[in-house]
């Protein structure tokens, strides 16, 4: 299939390093007499620049067409000398690299022997190099546009960013109103407002023309591959149109009531609502689950902004990129779990946070059961920490900042408060530490417990909280008139439909894998699909925003360029021996591997952007119709022949 | 045994973690017996047990299959995986074959462990010069 | 979870009664106490304890009234001010615990006048003020002829009277304070049916706290000690010299013997003079030794532990030691109205120190310390420098 | 066009940004103080909660950057001073010199073997010795000899010696370089460069533990912090992972890791350095792993698991490995002058009692400072730079045109740290490209 080979070798001295204990002329003689071997040459820093300009003077005038160095390790200088190779106009796979530094001279002491290594080192490389075949690097162009899911802070942050950098943004949102929880938040610190942010940004938003924003919609189908994603979502009817001008008298005739999941379930709504004051798109919204399309709000608006009979829609995207920033549901707790739900006085933080807004149901006014309580009592780790049977195991991050904050706030305005907050480790970790002491300087007292928790009573005289307080070996009741539960953050429940759609993966808590912990957090373990704020797991809204920002960079990072270079060393498949009996699809962890049916035979096919090149495939093959270029089966095999002279 | 015995062992390394620390121990100067071939694979989840088998059959005494501890090091996320799951089984394979299991070693290696590295390639050449060399005892049968 | 039987339980008591007194007292920075230890840990005394200074302010954070009042901790605290320099949030627990010990003393008094006068300035001077108008006029009210030619204090004021005027001050002080010990003893007591250990072999410790002021001995710098010891001497020694008198005037009456007390010119007067010049140079010394240091501000203590209390305390017993000086001064220069006058103020100003230092303020301390120490033995807790075995009784409340 | 980017500091949120920039085509300086980039994760042995290894994942991105043609790595230099603004500033460095060409050098390695001079390793936190002439670690990048001047007998001699010499001493390296690299003659040069936008990811320096005498730091041997133990416990450190005592070399049996040293503490610093808890918690895995039989306490005062997988970290530590840990701000520590053990001194305050516990040795969990560059941006009160609108504009500091990523932003871990390295690396590569500089709108928000 290809021509002869003919091969130049080149040994390194590189300094002493190697020709201190490897004879490298007797090497260099020794390659000589190997098949297929034109050249060979040793020299006392191949990697300098006259040592590259030997192997690319060879090329020209002695018509090499593969090249071995021996030298040090290749993922020190493999780059190097594949740029050499290609300078002199041959391709850069038809390189091969013998390591008798590192691997041998390094080593080993006893002259003689390592000189002999060197020998069956170079042997391999040259039976290896005698099989390469030139490979090219397979370019895509991509799609200037990135889709991405959920209009929380993270996604409006990274639409926002994306916007900046020219690329054109669909900003799918499954709710009726972009802003997600952070808007929902009263006091995310001392100074600023979860809707103040919100706002902010949807203003941005709003004025940004690159921006598509589809509320009420969801992400149904996506296909192809890193640049180029086909993506389907379904737009489900707001039945009201721009012309609401929210007066709300639609809202009074709606026969249909249900708990507000936008005050956490602290006050009411309608079928046809308005989920809060800075909602966006700022209009009415008929909830399609429940609506009974009984007509009374049509006939009450003035404006004919209802209209019942809109359909769902479907429209096909084409992206680039998907960013995932579907953020995460807040823990409710079990009836009974700490007394929740025998209690009216007894709320979850998230409830609190309604509490505490200006704009939430209470006006900003601290009100449980009627009025202002005397005393109230946070307990920490509400559904997190492993505190109950069936809390989760991780700490959900943002619950003792908030509680603290909350704290304070609610000492600064109700200084006749007595506010307890009952935790097992304060995390406040990084500068929020400073929260912490001015709880203390506000007279905020702090009750410990540690492995049991604590028990909320409910009696005749009133709510008790009878716990045993670390720090003073006792069993103590406090007496409160209002008992917040500071629950914590747990993978939201429709994330499988998001996983079903992307096959991206859940880790161990529930929450999507990014593809390295530590050093990839924002990307998804899939090239082309990120991962954005609460989604991977708890953050707070700062941290959210930043990932927004950094997931919307590495969007960039991708498609900046224009195209996508897929890697080379890939898999592929012989299709005349392929039987199409799709092991190697159950194996592939990018999925990169379809059954394609050419001419009705069941034939696998290798998405060649989305394959990373680790040859599990080829390996699990049973019949050899899977091959990875660089290591074929017979260039892997090669090696092991010559590794026995 | 005959003392002078070299065996011959054939490596496959992936090229993340296990080649990486082969390369450490050489910038770390460490030294360890000569007997190994690395042979350089880009996850220990393209080893083919034939390869292993191919080089029993060309004259190794000894093969190691070595790649990144599970279950978070694998730069293909789950490849180690797929070697440990495919090497368990080829190990029983090994048996019937009449070779010893000693022959054959499935590794994690971590790009920090060059000390590891060279713990197992002496562990693994002693146990061979123990055995003796393999096509003795093949052509013995 | 919720509900269920639970055992008994220390209510929590709300409204914040503790920490709202300690607040007036001293202890504001109560709160920011993160409870590390660091008090407890570097605290020279905890090793000789079976509890801990934290704990005592998680009492007061969690305003855990009858664990404080049973805790006779903040007693065994000298405030040497170790704590307070290594606490990491600056809470500065000496002081807490100086508050908690006003505190207790508040709680102690059946009166609950001391309450007012330590945490507040406008109180502790106007009771001031008042008692020593008060006294004034008495004086005024009982005063004789006032002899120009010679000094003659019994002339100016009888004796008698004067007695009178010091016994029934006595006997009020007495009872506040004995009421204010009986109750701290049951309050320390009030979870004990039998003592641990019997009063009398528990009397060796009262007489070291009593006696040599401990644990004021283990202060770095032992000024204060010493200060301690004299003033506490000094005034031991003019109580003795006063009921002398009064043994002579009244209980076995000897009138020869009282003039020649009261005659510098006779070997017994003299040494009257003598032993009186003696105890006031002591008080005054240990008076002038605190304003220094506090002026000074070398010491932590003085740094950070003065209050209005103090410096009351500070000038009524100055003034007293003065006036009395001088009553004897003009007397020997033979002036007899300023002599009088001196005299007068000298004696309108004990109740000061009868009626309010000790029972209510700074002085107390000198009496509730070794006493509350000493129940704390009875009661089976090991205190510093007196060593018990652990275990025993209460020992490990 | 587009104009060349600066990046101060070589450590990973450097390394990252430098990386992602070069991604997308722009040019990069990354400036690092020291002769290597790698910083403070390069010294690490494991990384939590995973537990792999902190070299595996980081040297390959330091590699990485060798293979981009438009990142230019300049090392042992420091800013001196910045002017101009977003979009063009000019920028003034000074690099010391190495005394070693390293255009001609190739870090083979034979002028480190020949040295005769020794002197204290800073990498392995002095716990080995290095040559005058060194390369920084196995992995350094740039893998480049360079000369410690102070340490070098040639150029610093010592006076005995310089006194009888007649000529320059030693150059022993000199004449053994196969590449001819060594070069004495070499100045301290500035280098000035024009660049669009300038990321600040310098990172942090290790609060002295000196400053807190009662922890005998520097006075007991044994008494040692996170980063030396990190070299102690990693497999290239200076005793190839055996965990030993710096007073007899012989293995402990009890460790103490003493958490908030110099942090949560009004006197030092008042914030919390974030990751101590964690570090504390692997480091103490680690140790069980190395020796079974040691016995591993943590001091702490509440344990900060925030991040994920932190939690079920510590979990696993409490009882697959049976570390301890102890409540209690540990107040002081005395050394026991016959056997060099540590005593420490605290209340368990789930006891209420003070107590006296005897270790082999202590680690401390030293507190962090920001190392800010000498550049007009405002800073907050702990000396971290302050961003401008930490939630609608996360990476910014308070002068357009500088980013500010990593530690120096405030404590944070790794992933975090990664990731405003990417937001960052994009805000400056738009400004590099000549997008004019984004206009503030209300509320210090960006329009696109």
């Amino acid at each position: 299939m290809h021509e002869e080979p003919r091969i130049g070798v080149y040994i390194c001295h590189c300094g002493l390093n190697i020709a201190a204990t490897v004879d490298v002329k007797e090497v260099a003689e020794y390659a000589k007499t190997l098949p297929n071997v034109v050249v060979a040459r040793d020299y006392v820093f191949m990697c300098s620049e006259p040592g590259q300009n030997l192997i690319k003077d060879d090329i020209k005038n002695l018509g090499l067409n593969r090249v071995v160095v021996a030298a040090c390790s290749p993922s020190m200088h493999e780059p190097t000398f594949r740029s050499a190779v290609e300078s002199a106009g041959l391709n850069k796979y038809l390189f091969e690299m013998a390591n008798i530094r590192e691997h041998c001279s390094w080593v080993h002491g006893d002259r003689k022997l390592a000189t002999e290594k060197a020998k069956d080192l170079v042997r391999m490389a040259v039976a290896k190099a005698a099989l390469l075949e030139p490979l090219e690097e397979k370019e895509f162009p991509v799609y200037n546009s990135v889709l991405v899911l959920g209009g929380g802070v993270s996604g409006m942050r990274a639409a926002l960013e994306l916007a900046r950098y020219g690329f054109d943004v669909y900003l799918v949102e499954r709710s009726p109103t972009l802003g997600g929880k952070a808007a929902l938040i009263g006091h995310v610190d001392l100074q600023t407002r979860g809707s103040d942010i919100v706002n902010k940004m949807i203003e941005l938003i709003r004025r940004n023309s690159r921006i598509h924003v589809f509320t009420n919609s969801e992400l149904i189908e996506l296909k192809g591959f890193a640049g180029n994603y086909e993506c389907k979502i379904r737009v489900y009817p707001r039945y009201v149109n721009e012309r609401c001008n929210s007066c709300g008298e639609c809202e009074e005739v709606c026969p249909i009531d249900v708990a507000n999941e936008y005050d956490f379930g602290l006050s009411r709504r309608k079928a046809i609502f308005l989920p809060f004051k800075s909602a966006y798109p700022p209009y009415y919204v008929v909830d399609h689950r429940i609506c009974t399309k009984c007509g009374e709000c049509t006939r009450v608006c003035r404006f004919n902004a209802i209209d019942l009979t809109e359909e769902p829609k479907e429209l096909n995207l084409n992206v680039g990129a998907l960013i995932i920033a579907t953020g995460y549901d807040a823990y409710r707790p079990l009836k009974g779990e700490y007394g929740h739900g025998f209690h009216n006085n007894i709320v979850t933080l998230f409830q609190l946070e309604r509490l505490l807004d200006p704009e939430g149901p209470t006006r900003g006014e601290l009100i449980i059961g009627g009025k202002v309580p005397r005393s109230i009592a946070f307990i920490q780790c509400v559904g997190s920490r492993n505190t109950t049977p069936n809390a989760r195991s991780y700490c959900s991050r943002m619950c003792c900042t908030t509680a603290i904050t909350d704290a304070i706030k609610i000492r600064e305005k109700y200084p006749y408060v007595d506010v307890y907050i009952v935790y097992k480790d304060i995390m406040t970790y990084g500068s929020d530490e400073s929260l912490y002491l001015e709880a203390g300087r506000r007279l905020v007292r702090f009750v410990k417990f540690e492995e049991e928790p604590p028990s909320v009573v409910i009696s005749p005289e009133g709510i008790f909280i009878d716990l045993y307080e670390y720090t003073i070996q006792e069993r103590i009741r406090i007496p409160v008139d209002a008992v917040v539960l500071s629950t914590g953050m747990i993978p939201r429940r429709d994330l499988e439909d998001v996983v079903r759609v992307t096959r991206v993966s859940i880790g161990g808590d529930g929450f999507l894998r990014e593809a390295h912990l530590k050093l990839a957090p924002v990307e998804s373990p899939t090239k082309g699909i990120f991962l954005a704020g609460a989604v991977t797991g708890p953050k707070n809204i700062m941290e959210s925003i930043r990932m927004g920002s950094a997931a919307a960079a590495k969007a960039m990072d991708l498609l900046s360029k224009g195209k996508v270079v897929a890697e080379p060393m890939i898999a592929s498949v012989n299709e005349d021996i392929c039987s199409g009996c799709a092991i190697c699809v159950g194996v592939c962890p990018y999925d990169a591997i379809s059954i394609k049916l050419v001419d009705s035979d069941r034939i696998a096919h290798v998405e060649e952007a989305l394959c990373m090149g680790c040859g599990s495939c080829v390996a699990a093959c049973p019949s050899g119709a899977m091959q990875q270029f660089g290591f074929k089966d017979k260039q892997v095999r090669a090696q092991v022949l010559a590794a026995f002279g | 045994m005959s003392g002078d015995f070299e065996p011959k062992i054939v490596v496959f390394a992936c090229n993340w973690c296990t080649y990486a620390a082969v390369d450490l121990a050489g910038t770390s100067r460490m030294q360890y017996p000569h007997n190994v071939r690395v042979i350089r694979v880009m996850c220990s989840g393209r080893v083919d047990p034939q390869f292993v088998l191919e080089a029993f059959s060309k004259g190794a005494d000894g093969v190691i299959v070595a790649g990144c501890h599970p279950p978070a090091d694998c730069h293909y996320s789950e490849g180690n995986f797929k070697a440990f799951r495919r090497f368990t089984l080829f190990r029983r394979l090994l048996d019937s074959l009449g070779i010893e299991r000693e022959r054959f070693r499935l590794e994690w290696i971590s790009a920090s462990e060059a000390g590891k590295w060279v713990q197992v390639v002496n562990e693994m050449v002693n146990d061979l010069k123990k055995l003796g060399p393999l096509r003795e005892k093949l052509e013995v049968r | 979870m919720s509900g269920g039987i639970f055992p008994p339980t220390v209510p929590v008591i709300k409204g914040g009664k503790v920490t709202g007194s300690l607040k007036k007292l001293g202890g504001g920075d109560l709160f920011i106490c993160y409870q590390c230890g660091s008090c407890t840990a570097i605290c020279p005394v905890s090793e000789e304890l079976d509890t801990s200074f934290r704990k005592a302010i998680r009492y007061a954070q969690l305003e855990l009234e009858d664990r404080l009042l049973s805790d006779p901790l903040p007693w065994l605290c000298y405030y040497c001010g170790e704590c307070t320099k290594t606490c990491p949030r600056d809470a500065k627990p000496s002081r807490i615990m100086d508050s908690l010990r006003r505190y207790l003393i508040s709680k102690y008094d059946w009166t609950h006048v001391a309450g007012l006068v330590q945490s507040s300035k406008l109180y502790l001077t106007l009771a001031n003020i008042v008692l020593f108008v008060l006294g004034l006029l008495f004086i005024y009210l009982i005063h004789g002829p006032m002899n120009q030619e010679k000094v003659d204090l019994s002339g100016f004021l009888p004796p008698s009277k004067v007695e009178l005027m010091g016994i029934s001050v006595g006997i009020v002080s007495l009872a506040i304070i004995l009421g204010g010990l009986y109750r701290s003893y049951r309050f320390i007591m009030h979870d004990i049916t039998n003592p641990a250990r019997g009063p009398l072999s528990s009397l060796p410790t009262l007489a070291k706290y009593l006696l040599l002021q401990f644990p004021m001995n283990r202060c770095e710098n032992k000024r204060r000690w010493i200060d301690h010891l004299l003033i506490f001497y000094g005034f031991l020694l003019l109580g003795m010299m006063t009921l002398t008198l009064f043994i002579v005037l009244t209980v076995a009456p000897n009138p020869e013997v009282f003039a020649s007390l009261r005659n510098p010119s006779t070997p017994l007067g003299s040494a009257w003079l003598l032993l009186g010049a003696v105890a006031s140079a002591m008080i005054l010394y240990s008076i002038i030794s605190s304003i220094v240091n506090r002026l000074r501000g070398k010491d932590i203590y003085y740094i950070t532990a003065t209050t209005h209390t103090d410096i009351a305390f500070i000038i009524v017993v100055l003034l007293i030691t003065l006036t009395g000086i001088f009553v004897l001064a003009f007397r020997l220069l033979n002036q007899p109205i300023l002599t009088y006058y001196s005299y007068a103020i000298h004696l309108a100003l004990q109740p000061l120190l009868f009626l309010i230092e000790l029972p209510f303020s700074k002085f107390s301390h000198f009496i509730y310390r070794p006493f509350i120490a000493y129940f704390a033995l009875m009661k089976g807790m090991r205190i510093p420098n007196a060593v018990l075995k652990r275990g025993m009784g209460g020992g490990l409340l | 066009m587009s104009k060349p980017v600066l990046v101060l500091g070589g450590g990973i949120a450097g390394i990252q940004a430098a990386l992602d920039l070069a991604e997308q085509g722009v040019d990069v300086y990354l400036v690092d103080k020291l002769p290597s980039v790698g910083g403070k994760m390069a010294q690490l042995d494991k990384t939590f909660p995973t537990l792999d290894c902190a070299s595996c994942i980081l040297t390959p991105k330091m590699a990485a950057l060798l293979r981009y043609p438009n990142i230019k790595l300049i090392m042992c230099s420091e800013v001196q001073e910045v002017s101009g603004s977003a979009g063009n500033f000019l920028v003034r460095i000074l690099r010391r010199p190495t005394y070693v060409n390293w255009d001609l050098c190739n870090g083979c390695g034979t002028c480190v073997e020949k040295c005769p001079k020794k002197v204290p390793d800073e990498f392995n936190m002095g716990l080995s010795m290095r040559k005058a002439i060194h390369i920084m670690f196995p992995q350094a990048v740039p893998r480049k000899a360079l000369i410690d001047e102070k340490a070098c007998i040639r150029l610093n001699p010592p006076p005995e010696l310089k006194e009888k010499a007649k000529g320059p001493l030693c150059g022993i390296c000199e004449r053994v370089c196969p590449a001819k690299a060594v070069d004495f003659s070499q100045k301290p040069e500035t280098i000035e460069l024009n660049v669009a936008a300038i990321i600040i990811a310098t990172g942090m320096e290790l609060y002295d533990p000196r400053n807190i005498p009662e922890y005998g730091y520097g006075k007991y041997q044994n008494v040692f912090t996170h980063l030396e133990f990190e070299r102690l416990v990693s497999a290239t450190g200076p005793t190839q992972g055996e965990i030993v005592r710096r007073s007899d070399g012989r293995h402990p049996k009890r460790i103490a890791w003493i958490q908030c040293v110099g942090s949560r503490d009004v006197r030092f610093n008042s914030y919390c350095s974030a990751f101590c808890c964690m570090a504390a918690t692997k480091e103490a895995i680690l140790a069980k792993e190395h020796m079974p039989d040691v016995e591993c306490t943590i001091y702490y005062m509440d344990i900060r698991a925030f991040g994920k997988g932190f939690n079920e970290f510590v979990n696993r530590a409490k009882k697959e490995f049976g570390i301890k840990y102890v409540r209690g701000k540990v107040v002081k520590i005395d050394e026991n002058p016959s056997t060099k053990n540590l005593v420490v001194t605290y209340e368990d305050t789930a006891s209420s009692y003070m107590k006296k516990e005897e270790h082999d040795m202590v680690v401390l969990a030293v507190a962090i400072r920001p190392s800010c560059p000498p550049i007009p941006v405002d800073l907050t009160a702990d000396g971290f730079v302050k961003l401008r609108d930490p939630y609608l504009d996360p990476v910014s500091t308070t002068k357009d045109g500088i980013f500010v990523v990593g530690v120096v932003a405030g404590a944070k871990d790794i992933p975090d740290s990664v990731t405003e390295a990417s937001a960052a690396a994009a805000r400056a590569a738009l400004i590099a490209k000549g997008y004019e500089v984004p206009v503030a709108v209300d509320g210090g928000g960006y329009l696109a």
